[in-house]
């Protein structure tokens, strides 16, 4: 049996006002388990809490229940009150007298009543306590940053800094993302590799970095502090060792008919390449689909000519297993699949681009060289239509319900470069809306409007259609002047939507991070940890958590990169002790409970138990206490009752509700 | 029945199996037994025809934990049972050799008695083989027949069909028993009125005695121990003292069941006092089907079970109110 | 025994979700948005939390109204906990009007913490409801009546 | 002897239930039990058996022992009332009448349980002779005779009469109250109908079972018998065959929090329940089997060692109806006697 001790709080005359305190009090001495209770001006202040640790010395409580304000205001003051008393803090609860109480109710009798039933509840709840302890857990101080785009690499940049190892894993054969693949970027022009690269070569070079490109993470297993990643280094078929990144062997390499990966598709490369000039790493992989050797069996020329010895046909993929603390996702982005949007005709004419496209060829190390032209006749344009929101901000199921955010600002851009360089040439964006939050965006986008006379109509364009001459006729309607509008032009550019990389949801639940229906990955809290995923220890960089342009991006990676510095920083993780756990008796084994766990903090396990003299062998749940947090889902699940959920037990809300209905 | 007493006789012979899990003969011409039969010489008592309702997939949670196979006799619908158990891991496939076995619609010896068919001596045409349409019941009180039909089971009136949907072997053959809708007992309950509805369930559950037989036949309630026998809800009731209780019951278990029940239907088999415990897991099943899709519990081992399952756009429990 | 006719006072559980619901309510309270008093809240950590087994003991026990409330669906603060309680609620209910309990009885309700204004107002009609529907009879224990 | 048209039976119901509570077997949701009457009672005196047995008129499945209120931090004990009115129960059986016979050795034998011996003290019972017994009956194995049940009056139903025989004290102080409706009968009827239904039960397939090898003394041979093992296997471990049983007897005390005390009950208990005599250390039988085994065992061995041999089954045949897995008493006292294990 519990000693209780009931603690009244007057709030000054916020509670005392319409509760009778005194008489809470006074009822609280009939209930079960109280030996004490006494009424008090201000439970939180510190001689309210000195009366607290006094009454816990004098009458030996082992529980207490403090009729106040809102347990989400001062359950945690209490809570250490109690401590220091010697007493478990969770042994100390909340009766919210005056938020659920004495403020919303003007009858004193009423709320007096109210507040006795909220009393005995709190106290039928503190007879069923339990004193519960914090676990322990230790940290890896180790980090891993999935995605060696800006985000990535700003991230590792950082937690290296802090002085912490940190690795990243990139999918493709060099680091550097979709920035890399940017000609300028906005409101200042500029120029993206010229600040992309500098950080490339950092990150390369930093002691505590270490990069595994042409890498995927293949399993993921353990929980925060202590992960243990399998990461899969693809064969690259050239040993990074050896390899001076000469460039012979591309130069020399006869199969050159594989779409440039780097330059969308709109050139070739070699078998055996480099994504682009400044690769970090600087070494090639051979592209096996497209190389001669790697199909026929002949060919070899690369090996032939490579004077360091560095081609290795019989490299295979390696299997890394390493442990991390924290892990860090940066998958980034893609544009969307057009093949929805038909009647922008981009799958029928080559001079409809994407606008990342249009990148690559305002890029001087582009397929063009940077010259602005037509793809299907190397024309220079004299009519450009900009199409904004392709896919973006849609209501249909074709696109994305959500704003790509970027588009109208790069658009911009490009309309004032395109104005810029070659003023002979007319541009038209078609538009639903000009969005422009962020510093010195507005005053970009006037100055492409009213300084460089980009031409921005406020309407949908219904349809492009390839004409006989090569010119694209644009239908369109003019939302302002209320009219329908037939324009020739030579080239048009679709704004298109961007969506996580298609690889994160694969990503995702391998790390058992929530996702959301567009596959952004999930923030722990929308607004208050919007660099954290619900799954401890999973930190968000860049825009897989949602879009971002490019300085938004980097303050996030920097924000990720401290919150994960800050779990590396602790030698040991005190977990929250409201946690699940199962009753091993009474565990059926079914997996239902880990079903429904959105941490994957159940396991099974095989487990000798000895059931009242029976001994056997069972399939036995097994709670992580370092990965759950203690939502309750697998104990509404569990159909024996075998999971239960300390600090809100199955038995203690029963207690709760039979105060409260008697 | 023969084949199968002969497959069963081979598998014990060669020592694929260690035991046959199936019916053994009862003393009135009714009541076979599920049975374990460990020697060819014990196969000699094995039986398998109307009366072989008995869904022993369940009983194969304890067979799973003995040394070698055991080859089990399943009717189809007994192995939507077995997948759901092993999806559970309750169950080992590797201890299983499944016989499925061919179904006529099985017999409820219940609505032979309703007939007012008693003092029963022998009946002919239950076997497995026979293709009567009729049974003859030599009685103490004189011969009487009864329509195959109209001594089925409810549950085979409504079958799921005859395929078996987990074997390692078919043995003997089947015939087509649905010729009622599956869900037109609980949409005919929906349509009643709050009050009708309320007095329906009061009659049928103040029969309940709690002797949890609908609980302990169910292959889906396989609890090690329940609730009600546990201390973890404060829940443990041995008997209906109050008219509360019997409800209490019989929601929560068909809650605890629901996505996972797949209306093998021995909960009504066994009722002693006859009621249509179905009633309860169906309407969840109509439920499911209706508002997350169409999901048959049991079907495969892989499915996610709709309450462990979500949509963003899934109803919102207000639509209850509005279904009218 | 003279029987004085009592007044009806309902007897209301509202369980309430850590992060949203309970926040909504502080808020309704801290604003002054008043509702009946027979309302009385159970904290849990999440609407999954909520057992149907509590729902029914809620009734068991006297409860005339239960009312569950959470964070709105991809608001949960587990991420996915209120869509689990969405289904399991759902069939609840459901089965419960199946048999004949009256279905506003129960009530599901997604409260924000910003959503004071919305709590109280929820539980004004709510508690309205319940009045209307009078005493429950159907789902309790008689021994808790006597 | 006496009389009355079966047209009448209505007119004589309300007569009984005028003075006292009457139960008598009702048809509800399409099963037959015993149950108070009232004038929409759909009341079914053909069908042989009722589901569960007449005894909760005399040991209610579950039933208030006491309620403990709380007064502040005091508490008040308020015992439940005996039973003090005179009630009838019309229709028992001949096997539930002995299953009676049964209860009353282990209730009203030292020390007297008061809440079953008030319901004996002011219980009558009027038993109804088996008209037409079926296969699963064999209470001739344990000396009853169901064309005469050993109540307070013995009726029988004949053709469109009941035949009416108060053979007891009580009986005759009830045949007093109905008198009105009764005529004067003679005897032949009932002979010639009792003679009927001995005939029938010579040819039920139950009815000449050989308890051989039963009794008091047979523990260590019976209890340590192999056959066990085998026997158990079907059974599902629920509570059929003891919940419909007439002499099953075991209970379980429980007590109910109603929210302003504290209200205590007795209820039917299951020896075939798993938490059946848990104590603090836990189950002393640990496996089905030995639960299993110990239903049968008290009611062919034990009961008859403390009660001059008396078993405690009268026949009645419900487990062997009830019984999901098809196993009962029968299928146990046959396998004990097939040694070479032929049938």
């Amino acid at each position: 049996m519990q000693r209780i001790g009931v603690f009244v709080c007057h709030c000054g005359s916020n509670i005392a006002a319409t509760v009778d305190v005194a008489k809470v009090a006074e009822m609280a001495l009939m209930e079960p388990g109280v030996v004490h209770a006494e009424d008090y001006q201000y439970m939180c202040s510190e001689a309210g809490q000195a009366k607290i640790a006094e009454a816990v010395h004098e009458k030996n409580l082992t529980g207490v229940v403090v009729c106040s304000c809102s347990p989400r205001m001062h359950e945690a003051t209490f809570r250490k009150a109690a401590e220091r008393a010697g007493l478990n803090p969770y042994m100390v609860e909340i009766a919210n007298i005056r938020e659920h109480c004495s403020w919303i109710h003007k009858d004193m009798e009423e709320a007096t009543k109210k507040a006795v039933i909220l009393m005995r509840a709190a106290v039928a709840k503190v007879n069923l306590n339990t004193p519960l302890k914090e676990g322990e857990s230790r940290v890896t101080k180790r980090a891993l940053v999935i995605g060696g785009g800006i985000a990535g690499i700003q991230t590792a940049l950082d937690i290296a800094d802090a002085g912490y190892e940190v690795d990243i894993v990139e999918k493709t054969p060099s680091i550097g993302g979709r920035m890399s693949q940017l000609d300028k970027t906005f409101p200042t022009l500029d120029c993206s590799a010229c600040i992309l690269t500098p950080k490339m070569v950092e990150a390369a070079a930093h002691e505590k970095i270490t990069i595994y490109t042409y890498s995927e993470v293949e399993k993921v297993s353990g929980f925060v502090g202590e992960f243990t990643v399998d990461i899969r280094k693809k064969a690259r078929h050239v040993d990074m060792d050896k390899c001076t990144g000469c460039g012979v062997c591309q130069e020399k390499c006869p199969s050159k008919k594989a779409p440039s990966e780097f330059n969308r598709g709109l050139n070739k490369r070699s078998a055996i390449y480099t994504p682009f000039a400044q690769a970090i790493p600087n070494v090639p992989v051979i592209d096996c689909d497209n190389c001669i050797k790697f199909k026929t069996g002949k060919c070899g020329i690369c090996a032939k000519v490579c004077q360091a010895g560095a081609i290795d046909y019989e490299q295979q993929d390696e299997i890394l297993t390493e442990k991390y603390g924290a892990i860090v996702v940066a998958t980034g982005f893609d544009t969307i699949n057009l093949e929805k949007y038909d009647e922008y005709a981009y799958s029928q004419s080559p001079d409809v681009i994407t606008s990342l496209e249009l990148e690559r060829v305002m890029n001087a190390a582009g397929p063009t060289h940077g010259h602005l032209e037509r793809l299907s006749d190397g024309k220079a344009p004299k009519e450009m239509v900009f199409i904004q929101c392709v896919g973006s901000r849609c209501s249909d199921d074709r696109g994305k319900s959500y704003c790509s955010k970027i588009c109208c600002m790069y658009t911009a851009k490009h309309a004032m470069l395109i104005r810029d360089k070659y003023p002979d040439v007319n541009v038209t964006v078609f538009y639903i809306d000009v969005r422009t939050p962020g510093k010195n965006f507005d005053e970009f986008y006037r100055r492409a409007v009213e300084q460089y006379g980009v031409n921005y109509i406020k309407g949908q364009v219904g349809k492009v259609i390839p004409q006989p001459d090569g010119k694209l006729l644009v239908q369109a309607s003019d939302l302002l002047d209320n009219q329908q509008i037939l324009k020739e032009a030579d080239m048009v550019v679709l704004a298109t939507a961007i969506e996580p990389n298609p690889d994160v949801r694969k990503i995702a639940t391998m790390l058992t991070a929530s996702i959301d229906t567009n596959n952004f990955l999930t923030e722990a809290h929308a607004k208050l940890r919007p660099v954290e995923s619900p799954t401890a220890g999973i930190f968000l960089s860049g825009v897989c958590q949602g879009p971002k342009d490019i300085p938004e991006t980097v303050a996030q990676a920097g924000a990720a990169a401290v919150k994960a510095v800050g779990l590396l920083a602790k030698d040991k993780l005190m977990t929250n002790p409201c946690t699940a756990h199962a009753d091993e008796l009474l565990c059926n084994g079914c997996s239902t409970c880990e079903n429904v766990c959105p941490y994957g903090a159940i396991t099974y396990e095989e487990k000798e138990v000895n059931d009242h003299g029976i001994r056997e062998v069972r399939r036995i749940a097994n709670v992580n206490n370092a990965l759950c947090q203690g939502c309750g889902a697998c104990t509404v699940a569990c159909p024996s009752g075998a999971m239960d959920l300390k600090g809100f037990s199955n038995r203690q809300i029963i207690a709760e509700v039979d105060a409260i209905c008697r | 029945m023969q084949e199968l007493k002969d497959r069963a006789r081979e598998l014990l012979a060669d020592g694929t199996v260690k035991r046959v899990l199936g019916w053994k003969i009862g003393d009135l011409p009714y009541n076979p037994e599920p049975a374990y039969f460990e020697t060819e010489e014990s196969l000699k008592d094995f039986v398998y025809n109307g009366f072989c309702g008995a869904n022993l997939s369940k009983y194969m949670i304890e067979a799973s934990k003995l040394d070698g196979k055991t080859m089990v006799c399943l009717k189809p619908c007994d192995t939507y049972s077995f997948n759901q158990l092993m999806k559970e891991h309750r169950v080992d496939r590797e201890k299983a050799y499944i016989a499925g076995v061919g179904c006529k619609g099985k017999l409820d010896i219940e609505k032979i008695r309703k007939q007012g068919i008693k003092a029963i001596e022998r009946i002919e045409g239950a076997g497995i083989c026979d293709e009567a349409e009729t049974l003859k019941i030599q009685t103490v009180y004189g011969e009487k027949t009864c329509a195959y039909a109209d001594a089925m089971l409810e549950r085979c009136h409504v079958c799921k069909g005859k395929e078996h949907k987990i074997y390692d072997e078919l043995i003997g053959e089947s015939k087509e028993t649905a010729d009622a809708d599956r869900f037109d007992e609980v949409a005919a309950i929906e349509a009643m009125s709050p009050e009708e509805k309320f007095a329906f369930f009061q009659k049928e559950l103040s029969k309940c005695i709690r002797c949890n037989a609908c609980r302990n036949v169910c292959p889906a309630c396989s609890c090690r121990k329940c609730v009600f026998d546990s201390t973890k809800f404060d829940s443990s009731q041995k008997a209906n003292v109050d008219s509360f209780e019997e409800k209490m019951f019989h929601i929560i278990r068909a809650f605890h069941v629901a996505g996972r029940c797949t209306d093998c239907g021995e909960c009504s088999r066994v009722c002693p006092q006859g009621i249509p415990l179905h009633l309860f897991n169906r309407k969840f099943i109509k439920d499911i089907n209706e508002l997350y899709g169409e999901y048959q519990a049991g079907e495969d081992t892989g499915a996610k079970a709709p309450l462990t399952d979500y949509t963003f756009e899934d109803a919102e429990p207000s639509i209850v109110g509005k279904r009218g | 025994m003279s029987i004085e006719k009592k007044e009806f006072r309902p007897k209301i559980v509202a369980f309430c979700c850590n992060w949203c619901s309970y926040a909504g309510a502080d808020l309704a309270g801290s604003s002054r948005l008043g509702y009946p008093a027979d309302v009385k809240i159970i904290r849990v950590p999440c609407s999954c939390r909520v057992n149907p087994m509590f729902i029914l003991r809620a009734f068991e026990k006297g409860a005339d109204g239960v009312i569950m409330c959470g964070c709105h669906p991809g608001d949960c603060h587990y991420s996915t906990g209120n869509y689990y309680a969405r289904r399991r609620m759902t069939l609840l209910f459901s089965m419960l009007d199946y048999i004949g309990v009256e279905n506003g009885r129960t009530r599901v309700e997604w409260v924000s913490a910003a959503e004071g204004v919305k709590f109280s107002d929820t539980m004004n009609e709510f508690v309205e409801k319940i009045y209307s529907l009078g005493e429950n009879v159907r789902l309790g224990d008689l021994r808790c009546r006597s | 002897m006496f009389k009355i048209a079966k047209e009448n039976l209505a007119a004589l119901f309300r007569m009984i239930a005028k003075n006292q509570e009457l139960y008598l077997p009702v048809r509800t949701a399409g099963q037959v039990n015993f149950a108070a009457w009232s004038e929409d009672a759909k009341v079914d005196l053909d069908t042989l058996k009722s589901v569960k047995s007449p005894k909760d008129a005399f040991f209610p499945q579950s039933e208030g022992l006491y309620t403990v209120k709380k007064e502040g931090k005091k508490m008040k004990v308020e015992p439940e009332n005996l039973k003090d009115q005179p009630f009838v129960v019309f229709g028992m059986k001949a096997c539930d009448v002995k299953g009676l016979e049964v209860l009353d050795r282990v209730f009203l034998s030292d020390p007297v349980d008061t809440f079953y011996a008030a319901r004996r003290d002011h219980g009558t019972v009027v038993a109804l002779a088996c008209h037409e017994p079926e296969e699963t009956c064999f209470c001739k194995v344990f000396g009853v005779d169901a064309a005469e049940g050993a109540a307070d009056v013995a009726a029988w139903m004949i053709e469109d009469e009941l035949y009416w025989k108060p053979l007891t004290e009580k009986g005759d102080l009830l045949t007093e109250t109905v008198k009105e409706l009764l005529s004067e009968a003679d005897e032949g009827k009932v002979e010639e109908e009792k003679e009927a239904i001995h005939r029938i039960t010579e040819r039920l397939p139950y009815m000449n079972l050989s308890l051989e090898g039963w009794n008091g003394d047979a523990l260590s041979e019976k209890f340590d018998d192999p056959r066990w093992e085998e026997l158990y296997k079907p059974c599902l471990a629920c509570g059929t065959c003891t919940f419909v049983c007439p002499t099953c007897q075991c209970y379980d005390i429980k007590d109910y929090d109603t929210g302003r005390g504290v209200s205590r009950y007795r209820c039917w208990d299951s020896c075939m329940y798993s938490d059946f005599t848990m104590m603090a250390h836990g189950n002393n039988r640990t496996s089905q089997m030995q639960r299993f085994r110990q239903r049968f065992m008290h009611k062919l061995v034990y009961y008859p060692a403390n009660n001059d041999g008396m078993y405690s089954c009268v026949g009645c045949g419900r487990c062997v109806e009830k019984c999901p897995a098809a196993l009962n008493i029968v299928k146990v006292v046959k396998a004990f006697q097939n040694q070479g294990g032929e049938n």
